[in-house]
């Protein structure tokens, strides 16, 4: 059987997040599959979904927010997502504690950080409606990734639509302490239902190549599974990437994702790298609604579970 | 109109800010001849160098020069359809203004002719650290450049750029020589060793010559017609043959002859200043009738 | 039927744009390229026509902003570069500075700006201007050093000051590079205030790429681009026109070609 | 102690640049300015030093990345200057087009590279030439533009073609133009390098700043600026010699004042 | 050493190149005097003339002008702590090269003075419309520049020119006026206008003048003395005094007395040529001592 060529992209800069990818590499897991992963660092976990769209890579780490809204777009040429790694989508705003605002009512008339067309910030009206808030009181100012915890910290805006994983890294790195020194609003405790990142591949891999994605996915799975049992032998394979690293940073990201993210409850009965069908089918529906679409597309559309291992290989304690 | 080996035939030249320099100027050399143009400050000597060179286009009229159409009036820029199929002059020029490329050696500006020029293009590269230099170094040891070849055009005095200038003029050995005023900044002496020189190398070589001169001495001494326009617009009002025997020396140019024809020279300018642009065409023409010669 | 050379030159030129549309419309097609990637010119065009009530007030602030910065960055690099031309110390200490800063990608600068004022315009201009000093010094100090002596000598001898002499011969004899600097400056200048606009702002045509972007409308975000280049090719007309009236002096050539 | 003018000015502009960066710190520090905004120089040497072993394939990666974006960028610049130069239609067409595609912030363009190329050295070579094009079409263009018609009458007389009275006129005479623009397109190749590497790479001092923002290591962001500014300063010096070499005669008044 | 108005004393020039233009050159002109300085071409007139107006500065010696202290020898650039207190003279100049500023008309060009000399600096602003415009307008017409004041400076002729120069050189009313072979480029008749001119307006006026040409008619037609200058490097070999009455007229010019001089310097010159580097210092301070006068 000959090597399948994979081009992968992330969704970020390298960070611990993405240390099970070079776990599995250096443990050869993907050459076992026979296949030779090309890993490359992106720029955005939308922007994976459409580097892979465009043909520049088969394969990726990116938001399953955006596979939907590109499978009603551009039916037919969307990836679709063979391994869930996110189980809750990481959006989060945050205040100051000193702030005024203590619920989301507060917010009303007051100014909020996003990044321009930021998924935070669509997803708003879906937390907004649950409770009882007027989202169209609501101001947004539009600022770069990196700057919103600086912004809001400087007073700038009232508060921020964040990636949770991201901003409670980037508020350590501050100096800041996540836990004390802010107010957090998750998402996903306000009835927002969506999933975030996982593995996707396009159309065409699925098509020519099932087996290739197969391998794909066993191999990250197992990468992922090493990583939860010792993290630490990870991060060593990450910083062996990257030496310019902050190790203790990037662990601390890591673990901090992990227990956010993707060891849920949920994560817990259903495996790691699926999802809940009936979950799903919400989610589409919440993201048709913030977006617009023009329609709700089909689970198979976005997601296809065909190549996940049995669920006795992904089953993990929640932590 | 005749059809000489240079030919201006009823030329008109409007520069672009709308003067008129040249106007009904009709003027023939031919092949081997040595004219001097004479005449008041900006009737339009320069101009007629630049249209013989090709360098400017005539708004109407013709430009012949080695029997080739010199950019025909009207033709549009880079228009070559109009010129014929005579091949191009060797033409040597010396401006009046000394124009020497500034990033290169005095050396390098006057080796520029052969860099350029057929046939000694073609060896250029071969040569110019041989004989072409040795050439240039000879050429400027004559008019006492000896040792400046190295210097930059803003290292030499104004008399020396125009010493440079007209070696740039000879060096490769050009059919048809044109010289604006090129001894203006010399001193006496300079100036009369430079004529020799010229002298001797019209007759050894017989390139044909069109000499742009104040000096009246110097157009007797050197020319064999002497052409005196009016003033702007300039018209050619008379010509003069100058029969004085060759090698002319210095002595032969105290001789009363002479003095006599550089006299009447100067009396027919100082007509054509006093007249200046009110001279209607068909008067000049009548006075260019009246040829006066002046035998050796 | 016989058209004016003008005219002719000019139906070339328009052939010649339109052909680049045509040419990128065909091969778009051709090669079936993804409109996520290079949307087709009609794409383009048809978000531009449908959309443009609503990009409009957004072309404007860019504009208005970068106007601002393209002139206070011009300012700035002619009093730098007029000082740096005209005193070895300035240039000796400043060169590699402005160097340095220049080597720096700007994106790592506008946060600075956004932190120390805020979103909005304020660091919008300050990226714009910051972006177009250097070629302006750059230019304005090369014209300046290159100025022949000879032309300066015709004050020094009347016991001119070095300001007069700036001002009468080193300044006009520059002015060539300068207006090459400005084209430069010009483009510079849009570059910066998108730059600055998609760091941190609610109005102007970086705004609406990222947004655009971020709902993967790739053809709005190349409308935006669109706005952006016609915006440049305007400010750089306006500016050609008024090198033409104060550079003639410098370009002769066709001057001497019509005779 | 007497020291040589020469000397003198060297020291001076030494003593100027650590002044430089002394007031920076001392500014810092009194202001009590935080690090994750800008950092003190201090900071950022200890994280040059500490960790130049492991910037330095990066730097190197990035400096070899630029300037070969940065000759191709130059060489095709002078191609089309000469071209806009010397044709009225490449003129009309090409011009406007290069000012409006220069107005285009170039973050826009990168992922089209690396669509096309795939992430790595080569979109990041591409950016780097793309953006360099530009200073040195306009300052060519314009170089030969303002070519005194008396110098290229010395060659027409002779019968040159054109092609010989660019070669032997035009280009020297535009030389001064043409190295002044070189030091613009110098440091808008290293932005347009960094600009692809922090879009797509895994290699380069871009990727190096993406990374340590990603994780606020602020003092390393700029320790990636200075390495750049340092390679910008480095590339400068190499060209401003050069410069120094060919277009002395442009420069002559240091000779006349030695005089 | 003398202390003249304007005084070179054993002054030394070399340039950048290393060419050593002067060498112990002396010279002294009293104030109100009108010299003429004549020497074979590349002997440093020019640099002499660049040293009095404070253009170039000694390698050696000093150069005075109207008592202060022209840029002595070895102070930096811009160290002006040895000049003396006395006030600039207001210097006219006219280059060998007619330099004017291209992005200037004419009528602009010969403005420059006004606009940067006192006291006429002071009202530029006011005048430069009216009184400035006229002035300049006037001069133009009387060197023959009528109408071409808003042309620019390449639509005209080497000789008009050269005449828009003379005009900036002496539109400001210099109290010292160099001229570098003001009238070269012009014909016999436009020059002997514009020497009567000069020497009208020298009557008047009385500015020390230092004039530099290679026509000896014209040197002993406009000067009071004449220094006849050696090869490079250029010392003053001989100085005459003319003694003719003015004003000088034409045919003034044409007297033996006129014609005996010219040849004497004509000799003179021709000697200077002939000995060129080789004279030593020594001898041709002796030379200079034994001069000749011409009683009018
Ligand atoms: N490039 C130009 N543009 C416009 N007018 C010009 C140009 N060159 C010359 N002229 C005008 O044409 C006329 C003739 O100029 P030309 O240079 O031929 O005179 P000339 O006889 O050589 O004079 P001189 O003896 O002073 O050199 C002058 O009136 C001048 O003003
Ligand atoms: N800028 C310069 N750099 C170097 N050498 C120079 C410079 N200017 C003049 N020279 C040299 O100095 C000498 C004297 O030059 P200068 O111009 O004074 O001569 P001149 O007497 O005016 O000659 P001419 O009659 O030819 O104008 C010449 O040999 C010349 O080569
Ligand atoms: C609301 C929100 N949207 C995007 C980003 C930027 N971003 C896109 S992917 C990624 C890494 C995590 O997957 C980051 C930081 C953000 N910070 N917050
Ligand atoms: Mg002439
Ligand atoms: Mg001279």
């Amino acid at each position: 059987q000959p090597v399948t060529p994979i081009k992968f992209v992330l969704d970020w800069k390298l960070q611990g997040i993405h240390a099970w990818y070079y776990l599995a590499e250096d443990k050869g897991y993907f050459a076992a599959e026979k296949l030779a992963v090309t890993i490359d660092q992106g720029d955005g976990s939308a922007a994976a979904v459409t580097k892979v769209m465009a043909g520049a890579y088969q394969a990726g780490f990116g938001d399953v927010n955006a596979i939907i809204q590109n499978a009603v777009a551009k039916p037919g040429t969307a990836p679709v997502m063979v391994y869930m790694i996110y189980n809750r989508a990481p959006f989060a705003l945050i205040v100051k504690s000193t702030s005024p605002i203590r619920t989301l009512k507060d917010l009303e008339g007051k100014t909020l950080g996003t990044v321009a067309g930021g998924a935070a910030s669509r997803m708003f009206p879906v937390i907004a409606g649950k409770g009882g808030v007027d989202a169209a009181k609501v101001k947004w100012t539009n600022v770069a990734p990196n700057l919103q915890e600086q912004m809001m910290l400087k007073d700038h805006v009232d508060g921020s639509a964040v990636f949770s994983v991201t901003s409670y890294m980037n508020l350590v790195a501050q100096g800041i302490d996540p836990d004390k020194d802010i107010r957090w609003f998750h998402y996903g405790d306000l009835g927002v239902e969506l999933y975030g990142n996982g593995v996707l591949v396009s159309q065409k891999l699925v098509k020519d190549n099932p087996q290739a994605v197969a391998g794909l996915v066993r191999a990250i799975h197992k990468g992922l599974r090493d990583t939860i049992a010792n993290p630490d032998a990870a991060i060593a394979a990450l910083m062996k990437r990257e030496p310019l690293l902050n190790k203790d940073l990037e662990k601390r990201r890591l673990m901090y994702t992990l227990k956010t993210v993707m060891l849920t409850p949920e994560a817990a009965a259903i495996g790691l790298g699926d999802v809940s069908d009936a979950r799903f089918a919400r989610s589409l529906i919440q993201v048709q609604e913030a977006f617009e679409l023009p329609r709700v597309p089909t689970a198979a559309e976005v997601f296809d579970r065909r190549f996940l291992p049995p669920l006795a290989e992904r089953k993990v304690a929640a932590p | 109109m005749g059809n000489a080996y240079i030919q201006l035939s009823d030329v008109m030249l409007r520069y672009g800010g709308g003067t008129i320099a040249l106007d009904h100027t009709t003027l023939g050399i031919d092949e081997g001849d040595f004219v001097a143009l004479v005449g008041p400050s900006g009737c339009g000597k320069s101009t007629i160098l630049k249209l013989v060179a090709g360098l400017l286009r005539p708004s109407a009229g013709a430009v012949i020069a080695g029997g080739r159409e010199v950019g025909a009036a009207g033709t549009l820029p880079g228009g070559g359809a109009h010129a014929s199929q005579a091949p191009r002059l060797r033409i040597g020029l010396a401006f009046q203004n000394p124009t020497m490329l500034p990033w290169l050696t005095i050396r390098d500006n006057v080796m520029i002719p052969l860099k350029i020029v057929e046939p000694f293009r073609q060896h250029f590269g071969k040569k110019k650290h041989g004989d072409y230099k040795d050439r240039v170094e000879a050429l400027l040891a004559q008019v006492g450049l000896k040792g400046f070849g190295d210097k930059r055009p803003w290292q030499l005095s104004g008399g020396m750029l125009q010493r440079a200038s007209l070696c740039r003029a000879l060096v490769h050995d050009p059919e048809l020589l044109l010289l604006d005023e090129p001894f203006g900044a010399l001193d006496q002496f300079t100036r009369e060793e430079l004529w020799d020189i010229m002298q001797t190398l019209w007759m050894d070589r017989r390139p044909t010559v069109l000499l742009v001169t104040h000096d009246l001495r110097e157009s007797a001494y050197l020319a064999n017609r002497i052409c005196v326009m009016s003033s702007r617009p300039g018209r050619i009002l008379e010509t003069r043959e100058v029969g004085f025997a060759r090698p002319r020396t210095l002595e032969s140019s105290y001789a009363p002859e002479f003095a006599t024809l550089v006299q009447q020279l100067r009396m027919r300018i100082a007509d054509a200043r006093r007249d200046g642009d009110a001279t209607p065409p068909a008067a000049a023409t009548a006075t260019a009738a009246s040829l006066e010669e002046v035998a050796a | 039927m016989t058209l004016s050379p003008r005219t002719r030159q000019r139906l070339l030129s328009a052939g010649a744009l339109v052909g680049f549309f045509l040419l990128w419309e065909l091969a778009c097609l051709a090669f079936g390229v993804s409109d996520l990637i290079l949307p087709r010119p009609s794409q383009i065009a048809n978000v531009l026509i449908d959309k443009m009530s609503l990009l409009w007030p957004h072309a404007v602030q860019t504009l208005y902003t970068t106007f601002a910065g393209f002139v206070l960055g011009v300012l700035a690099g002619i009093v730098i570069g007029v000082g740096i031309g005209s005193s070895r110390l300035a240039y000796d200490v400043t060169y590699p500075l402005l160097v340095g800063f220049s080597s720096i990608p700007k994106v790592a600068v506008v946060p600075l700006f956004v932190v120390w004022f805020g979103a909005g315009t304020v660091p919008a201009i300050l990226t714009s201007m910051v972006i177009s000093i250097f070629p302006v010094v750059v230019n304005v100090a090369t014209g300046l050093a290159s100025t022949e002596p000879e032309l300066e000598d015709v004050l020094r001898v009347l016991g001119a000051r070095k300001r007069d002499i700036l001002w009468n011969v080193g300044l006009p004899r520059t002015l060539p590079y300068l207006f090459a600097s400005l084209k430069i400056a010009i483009t510079l200048s849009f570059v910066g205030t998108v730059l600055a606009e998609t760091v941190a702002s609610n109005k102007g045509i970086g705004t609406v790429m990222m947004i655009a972007s971020g709902n993967f409308d790739v053809p709005m975000v190349f409308a935006g681009l669109f706005l952006l280049a016609a915006m440049g090719v305007a400010l750089y007309a306006v500016s050609s026109l008024v090198e033409q009236r104060m550079t003639g002096w410098a370009q002769r050539k066709t001057d001497m070609a019509m005779a």
